[in-house]
């Protein structure tokens, strides 16, 4: 290990801690929390995880403002700053412009990237340990650190550790010898009772954190799919935190299974990736080549410094010149990368829980809420984001088509599933799953950057809006079901305030046409579901043909609103539906509600300045632009077209939104009309979206039941084939032994009984002298001295 | 100077004490036999011009045969003169052997020419008349071969000592205390109060 | 100093191994004519000397102690028998106990009954062989006298032993049996004690190391070093207890035996045991006196010196002779104080329980006196290595060994016969 | 005239004997380690003859005092196990301790 950039230094060491926290919790921490004599446990492994995770905090964002300084990060481009006047007022004038040159596409923008490279690298990448070299294939333990990295570390690490504050209160009830489990029905008809299990809730926190940012910093695709699988099973485990429960184990299970199937896309993609370009690193170090020529990664290999892929059109059809490669005449057929991408975002569909696997992440709302906040929706989740927006340059377009269709697809789905549930966990799931959709729409349209700061924001207010839900929970007491609660907001204001202005952000409501000193009043979301819209407006409009992916966005925001309203007037707004749970519900404690403050606070103002904001312009210096490939049907936007449609896009999203808002305060908040009434009306369709669509039906249908009926027909191959041939041989067997052990029995212990037998009459006869009386012995002695005196004189007389 | 009678006393009361040892059946006699027994040894050595080992021989022989007697004592306390007879028949056989025994070396002892060694000695040592050996057998012990007949004896080098065996003696004795305190260490029990006092 | 050095430093003459008796012997040869007879004339005179000073002490301490005892209790004692202070008040006694009837019990062992009065007796007697009484003035002159000296007195406890034994009384069995366990114990220290003047005299002889000592107090191996100092003190009690004095008398402690292995003997074999006790006493003082304080040397620098002279000129044997009567007498006297102190001690300390006897040895008697030699050992080394002299007081005593040594390493360097003790 | 050799070895001899026939007829565990002391003296007799009658020097005499010193030994040991012997048998019969096993 040579030299290591400070950044990554920093980066490293907020990696490592929450391992060694994790470490010493899962090995000392039943010991450690033992109270001499009180049947509390301590608080020691929270304190310590927190503390891991906090540094990490710190640490992140010394390496972000290190980062900031040294590559400028909050810097616009030097050709944005000019092209991206975002709140002009003369749009139109700038939408005609970027029209004409529609059919030169990213002409500026080529040079943009240039730039970007040109003017010093923006990213610093290094091995921090060789785990093995077999022939080609190198294994390492890498950093990859651009702007992203910095700003995905210090986002995980700060929510990670608002998290954990709050779960310090979520999980007081785990601190004692006896917990009781309340929905664990023993036959006996008691509840199960087990020692509380405080301190391995916060090892296996440590360990998601831990497996989550080097997830983040890996810097080649092996480490990350290392990693990807840690973060699974760290899902796996903390879904099924009450291992007892029978569903809570089941959804473990789900989840593990399902997202095998994407995993296996990501092998086939990595098999792929390995076999043609022979390495796994995302781009050449910048640290520890001492001057020797960096071994490309990656993207240099796919793409050129002006992110043109070069295609050639042969006999076999058309291949794609590897670049940057020894041999110059290294190439790939296109159509094994567009594989290669579909299998790596086969992974990140399982792990984000896209459209058509989606369907395990509502099961995971069985853990624990903060488990939830962290896992299930700001950060592991947003790890098949991460994953799909870091190999874009991988991507060709026909695999940024089908990212785009399948999260357009998954952000619908989800909204109207969204709409009829009832559990507030899962309505936040729901929304999750959606808001997920809409970054990988934004990352398949090109939107690159938009994706990306939706994923930012949207991990803000959402871990907001599931740590509120979480305090929801606790104050009544662990109840989920929206329908008992309402009127909560007199009991429990401050999770109802900030609750509400989650749900506003994740909304995008604002305030049209107000600035106050050059900002829009807007929360986060506003901003983000903007830039998403505005992307898909224009490139619906360069390629009409695919215009399903700006509608569906547009509808689903509306919808959006209206769920993510239903929902706090369902639960804070109104009168009390239970009065007993009303009765007993009280405000959470201060070591719950201050994350959510701050959360709230980051959900208000992250993404100040929109698109020409700090966040959005430190995530644009990472982005790599792509050229237009010559003979792909598809045009993707620049960013000069996106700016002149975003005028109009975020007034359609507003209205949209506001529209939702309104149906939902109307049908929730005033009560007319009576949902009661259109649920009776619109039964079919209401059952149809209570099932979830029927996906876990349709699987059902479609997977389990023949593989039930193939794992009969092989079962009862085994029974009657495979069984039969070995029965006999063991019926041989015994045969052969029956025969071995009568020779056995006859000839062999014949022989040795008979030996032993003479042995036993030798020594039985000799036993008479071995009497045991010394006198006796010393007679023999005497007696044969005398003997062989005698003899002597008598064999060898006079000698 | 004639040691004849001298030796004759001695050798009778040798023979007689040991004879003694095998007749007596009471072991504190026969432990009595035993100390004339040794101790004629002893006056046979300063005969045989070997002073040191008869003091040895008194020393040691007669502090061992005294611990002897005192377990004799000890040990057959149960009655004041306890006697384990055995069967004349055993007796009897037991000195048939015995004679047998001592016919065979008697005979063996007269069978071989004496004279030869004799008349080699007395050529080879005209001057070792002196039983003041202890110094000598010292040096020898400490590996210093002050023996004149034996120093110069080709084929045996001028450093033949004892040096080795003799530590090697040191130590066993030293193992040899050490394991027999142990074996014979008072099993202890456990006092009840009434015990409970100094001793 | 300087003639007694001369006349140990002759190997030739002073290693001739009886001198007393070359003198009785050649004598004896001298008028009869015959060696045979003359030998065994003179080891009849000898025997005869030898028990005239076994018996004589013996008597004159066995009233010695009646009359100490008497003054410490504030008493007369004797006063009648034989004169003015009672001194024929010990023949008397004897007198007395001859004329008893020799009873033994019907449950005695009959051999050994009347046997191990003798045993006793002939053993306390046997130790006077090898005690040189005045230069050259004894019996056997060995190379390892001090050796066979202890070797002898240890067998006096085999006597007590067959006597406790043979009594058929428990009392006089617990005796024996006590008296048994401390010899032996005490033997050990007494032995290691015994060792450490010799290590510092380099010789077993003990009129070599009475002779050794002469010239002045110095020279007196009791100021050898702290070591042979604090020797002599322990030896002292070691030598008490195997005496089987007060305070350590528990084979015959009335209190609680009746009289011990003594409670079955009347009459004259009674009175052997209480001979020998005596005679054992002034042996061990003797021993004492021989190995730490000077033996037949008065200490006076002058004196000793002339009273060598007289020695030396052996032509003239009347001159020796008085010679060695004046140092039978400082030898006697100083024995004889050892003696009292001893008595003294009886009478004025009470008798130990048996646990703190054995303890006393065990625990305490036989750790000193190991370290005792083990700095007796080192203490001349290290001496010799700071200032260059092995003593601080006298002359250096120990290199009498050193020349023997040399013409040894010669003889066995060299191959050839050395005319060697 | 000096004693013959010959004599020694027969006082050996007895001396010999008698510990071998000490040992074959006593049933007290003492006597039988008399009779081992009995045997060793004889064979100390030979040695000490043979080194005054031969050329064998003080070889003899050595060998005779490391006999000495470990019969005193052995009966250190001897007197332990018999001790032993008497604290499980109540009585030091050797002909008791026929069991052949512990």
């Amino acid at each position: 290990m040579t030299h290591i950039d400070s950044k990554a230094w920093l980066l490293i060491i907020a990696w490592l801690l929450p391992l060694c926290g994790f470490v010493i919790e899962v090995f000392a921490g039943y010991w450690s929390h033992r109270c001499p004599g009180g049947r509390y446990k301590s608080r020691t492994a929270a304190y310590l995880a927190v503390g891991c995770i906090g540094g990490g905090f710190l640490l992140s964002l010394s390496a972000l403002i290190s980062g900031i300084s040294d590559w400028g990060l909050l810097e616009h481009q030097t050709s944005h700053s000019q092209a991206a006047p975002l709140e002009s007022d003369n749009p139109d004038a700038h939408a005609t412009a970027h029209f004409t040159v529609a059919n030169v596409p990213h002409g500026e923008d080529a040079d943009t990237g240039e730039t970007g490279h040109g003017g010093g690298q923006k990213y610093v990448s290094g091995e921090i340990y060789t785990l093995g070299t077999f022939g080609k294939l190198r294994i390492a333990i890498d950093y990859y650190v651009d702007s992203l990295t910095l700003i995905m570390f210090t986002m995980v690490t700060l929510i990670a550790t608002c998290i954990h504050v709050f779960a310090i209160g979520y999980m007081d009830d785990e601190r004692t010898e006896d917990h009781t489990d309340h929905q664990v029905h023993l036959a006996d008809g008691s509840h199960l009772h087990r020692p509380g299990r405080f301190y391995l809730f916060f090892s296996y926190m440590s360990l998601f954190c831990f497996s989550m940012l080097g997830l983040v910093l890996a810097g080649n695709i092996f480490m990350v799919f290392v990693f990807w699988e840690l973060v699974g099973i760290c899902s796996y485990l903390l879904i099924g935190f009450y291992v007892e429960r029978r569903s809570a184990s089941t959804a473990a299970n789900k989840a593990f299974i399902v997202n095998r199937v994407g995993d296996f896309g990501f092998i086939i993609g990595l098999m792929i990736l390995w076999t043609s370009f022979g390495t796994f690193g995302f781009k050449s170090y910048t640290d520890g080549n001492d001057g020797a020529h960096p071994e490309p990664g990656l993207f240099e290999m796919v793409r050129d410094d002006h992110g043109k892929v070069d295609v050639e059109k042969t006999d076999h059809g058309s291949i794609v010149r590897i670049q940057d490669h020894d041999d110059k005449s290294a190439s790939i057929p296109y159509w094994l990368l567009v594989a290669a991408g579909l299998g790596i975002f086969a992974g990140c569909v399982g792990k984000s829980a896209q459209f058509p696997l989606q369907t395990w992440l509502p099961d995971a709302m069985e853990g624990p809420t903060p488990v939830s906040a962290l896992v299930h929706s700001a950060t592991m989740v947003a790890a098949g984001v991460y994953l799909a927006a870091r190999f874009f340059p991988v991507f060709l377009p026909e695999v940024l088509l089908t990212i785009a269709y399948v999260g357009a697809i998954t952000l619908f789905v989800a909204a109207t599933i969204a709409i009829v549930a009832t559990d507030i966990k899962r309505v936040l799931a729901y929304s999750t799953i959606s808001q997920l959709g809409y970054m990988m729409l934004a990352i398949g349209l090109g939107g690159w950057g938009a994706g990306l700061f939706h994923l930012i924001t949207h991990a803000f207010f959402k871990s907001l809006m599931f740590l509120c839900s979480g305090s929801v929970i606790v104050g009544c007491h662990h109840e989920q079901e929206m329908p008992r609660m309402g009127g909560l907001r007199k009991k429990m204001p401050i999770t109802a305030c900030t609750m509400l202005i989650g749900v506003i952000a994740i909304c995008g409501l604002a305030v049209p046409g107000v600035s106050l000193w050059g900002y829009k009043i807007a929360f986060s979301g506003y901003h983000s579901k903007d830039a998403i819209v505005a992307t898909a407006m224009t490139y619906a409009h360069l390629n009409p043909a695919h215009s399903l992916l700006f509608l569906a966005p547009l509808v689903t925001a509306g919808i959006t609103a209206f769920y993510m309203f239903r929902l706090w007037f369902y639960t804070f707004a109104g009168e009390p539906r239970d009065q007993e749970l009303y009765d007993h519900c009280h405000e959470s404690p201060r070591v719950m509600t201050v994350p959510l403050m701050i959360l709230a606070f980051f959900a208000i103002f992250c993404a100040v300045g929109g698109e020409g904001g700090p966040l959005y312009t430190a995530i644009s210096h990472s982005e790599t632009i792509p050229e237009h490939i010559a003979d792909s049907a598809i045009t993707l936007p620049s960013h000069k077209q996106i700016a002149g449609y975003h005028q109009q896009a975020g007034i359609l999203a507003l209205l949209v939104a506001a529209v939702g808002t309104l149906l939902a305060w109307l049908m929730y908040g005033v009560g007319r009309p009576d949902p009661g009434i259109i649920r009776r009306q619109f039964a079919g369709t209401h059952e149809f979206l209570v099932e979830k669509w029927r996906f876990d039906e349709l699987y059902d249908a479609m997977f389990i039941r023949p593989v039930h009926v193939v794992a009969a027909w092989f079962s009862s191959f085994d029974r009657r084939v495979l069984d039969g041939v070995l029965h006999w041989f063991a019926h041989t067997g015994v045969v052969l032994a029956r025969w071995n052990r009568w020779f056995d029995e006859s000839l062999v212990d014949g022989i040795v009984n008979w030996i032993a037998v003479r042995v036993q009459a030798i020594g039985q006869s000799l036993s008479v002298v071995q009497t045991g009386r010394l006198r006796q012995y010393v007679m023999f002695i005497a007696l044969g001295v005398v003997t062989l005196f005698l003899l002597m004189f008598a064999l060898f007389p006079q000698t | 100077m004639s040691n004849q009678p001298l030796f004759w006393i001695f050798a009778l009361l040798t023979c007689g004490g040991a004879v003694g040892v095998v007749i007596s059946q009471n072991i504190v006699r026969m432990a009595f036999s035993l100390i004339v027994s040794l101790g004629s040894t002893a006056g046979l050595f300063f005969l045989l011009e070997a002073d040191f080992v008869g003091a040895t021989q008194l020393l040691v022989y007669v502090g061992g045969t005294l611990v002897l007697l005192i377990f004799g004592v000890m040990l057959t306390a149960s009655g004041p003169f306890q006697q384990i007879r055995v069967s004349p028949g055993e007796t009897f056989l037991g000195a048939a052997v015995g004679l047998l025994l001592l016919s065979v070396i008697a005979f063996t002892v007269i069978d071989v020419e004496w004279d030869t060694l004799n008349a080699a000695r007395t050529e080879a040592s005209p001057g070792a008349e002196s039983g003041n050996t202890a110094r000598a057998i010292g040096l020898r012990l400490v590996g210093i071969p002050a023996d004149h007949e034996i120093g110069v004896h080709e084929g045996r080098g001028g450093r033949t000592g004892y040096l080795l065996p003799f530590e090697i003696v040191s130590i066993h004795l030293l193992v040899v205390l050490v394991g027999a305190a142990y074996l014979a260490r008072a099993k202890r029990r456990v006092a009840d109060g009434s015990t409970g006092g100094e001793n | 100093m300087e003639t007694g050095w001369q006349a140990a430093g002759d190997l030739e003459t002073t290693m001739i191994p009886s001198l007393a008796e070359a003198t009785i012997r050649s004598f004896l040869d001298g008028a009869i004519g015959n060696a045979g007879w003359a030998s065994l004339l003179a080891a009849v005179v000898h025997v005869a000397l030898v028990a005239g000073f076994f018996g004589v002490p013996a008597g004159i301490f066995i009233w010695a102690e009646r009359k100490i005892s008497a003054r410490i209790q504030d008493r007369l004692g004797p006063t009648r028998v034989g004169g003015r202070f009672g001194w024929l008040q010990a023949p008397a006694d004897g007198l007395k106990l001859l004329q008893k009837e020799d009873l033994a019990p019907k449950a005695a062992d009959q051999i050994l009954f009347p046997m191990a009065p003798y045993i006793v007796v002939v053993s306390s007697l046997a130790a006077f062989m090898f005690l040189p009484f005045s230069d050259g003035w004894i019996a056997v002159s060995l190379d390892i006298g001090l050796y066979l000296m202890l070797a002898v007195m240890s067998l006096e406890v085999i006597g007590v032993i067959l006597a406790g034994y043979s009594s058929g009384s428990k009392w006089a069995l617990f005796g024996a049996m006590r008296e048994a366990a401390q010899m032996v114990s005490y033997e050990i220290p007494m032995a290691i004690c015994v060792v450490i003047p010799v290590v510092a005299a380099g010789s077993l002889n003990l009129n070599e190391i009475g002779a050794l000592q002469g010239g002045w107090l110095g020279n007196w191996l009791i100021f050898h070093d702290p070591f042979t100092f604090a020797t002599f003190f322990v030896y002292f009690v070691c030598a008490t207890a195997s005496c089987k004095r007060a305070p350590f008398d528990l084979a015959e402690a009335e209190s609680e035996l009746v009289a011990g292995f003594l409670t079955e003997y009347s009459g004259f074999r009674w009175s052997f045991f209480f001979l020998a006790e005596y005679a054992s006493m002034f042996a061990v003082c003797g021993i004492a006196t021989l190995l730490f304080l000077g033996g037949w040397h008065t200490g006076i620098p002058g004196l000793d010196e002339s009273v060598q002279g007289l020695r030396g000129s052996s032509a003239s044997w009347p001159l020796s002779w008085l010679a060695n009567v004046l140092g039978f007498g400082v030898f006697f006297v100083k024995s004889s104080l050892l003696v009292c102190v001893q008595i003294w001690v009886r009478w004025t300390l009470p008798r130990l329980r048996i646990d703190q006897v054995m303890m006393t040895c065990l625990k305490y008697l036989v750790p000193i006196s190991c370290t005792l030699f083990l700095g007796a050992v080192i203490w001349p080394l290290v001496l010799s290595a700071t200032t260059g002299k092995t003593t601080l007081l006298g002359e250096p005593l120990g290199e009498r060994a050193a020349p023997a040594l040399e013409i040894q390493a010669d003889t066995t360097m060299t191959g050839r016969e050395g005319d060697l003790p | 005239m000096e004693t013959p050799l010959a004599y020694y070895l027969f006082v050996g001899a007895v001396l010999f004997v008698s510990g071998i026939v000490c040992m074959a007829t006593k049933r007290n565990g003492i006597a039988v380690l008399m009779g081992v002391e009995l045997v060793l003296n004889g064979a100390n007799v030979n040695f000490v003859a043979f080194a005054h009658y031969t050329p064998l020097g003080l070889d003899g005499q050595i060998v005779s005092l490391f006999v000495i010193v470990l019969a005193a030994a052995e009966a250190a040991v001897a007197l332990a196990i018999a001790l032993n012997f008497y604290n499980n048998h109540q009585t030091i019969d050797v002909d008791r301790g026929d069991k052949l096993r512990g």
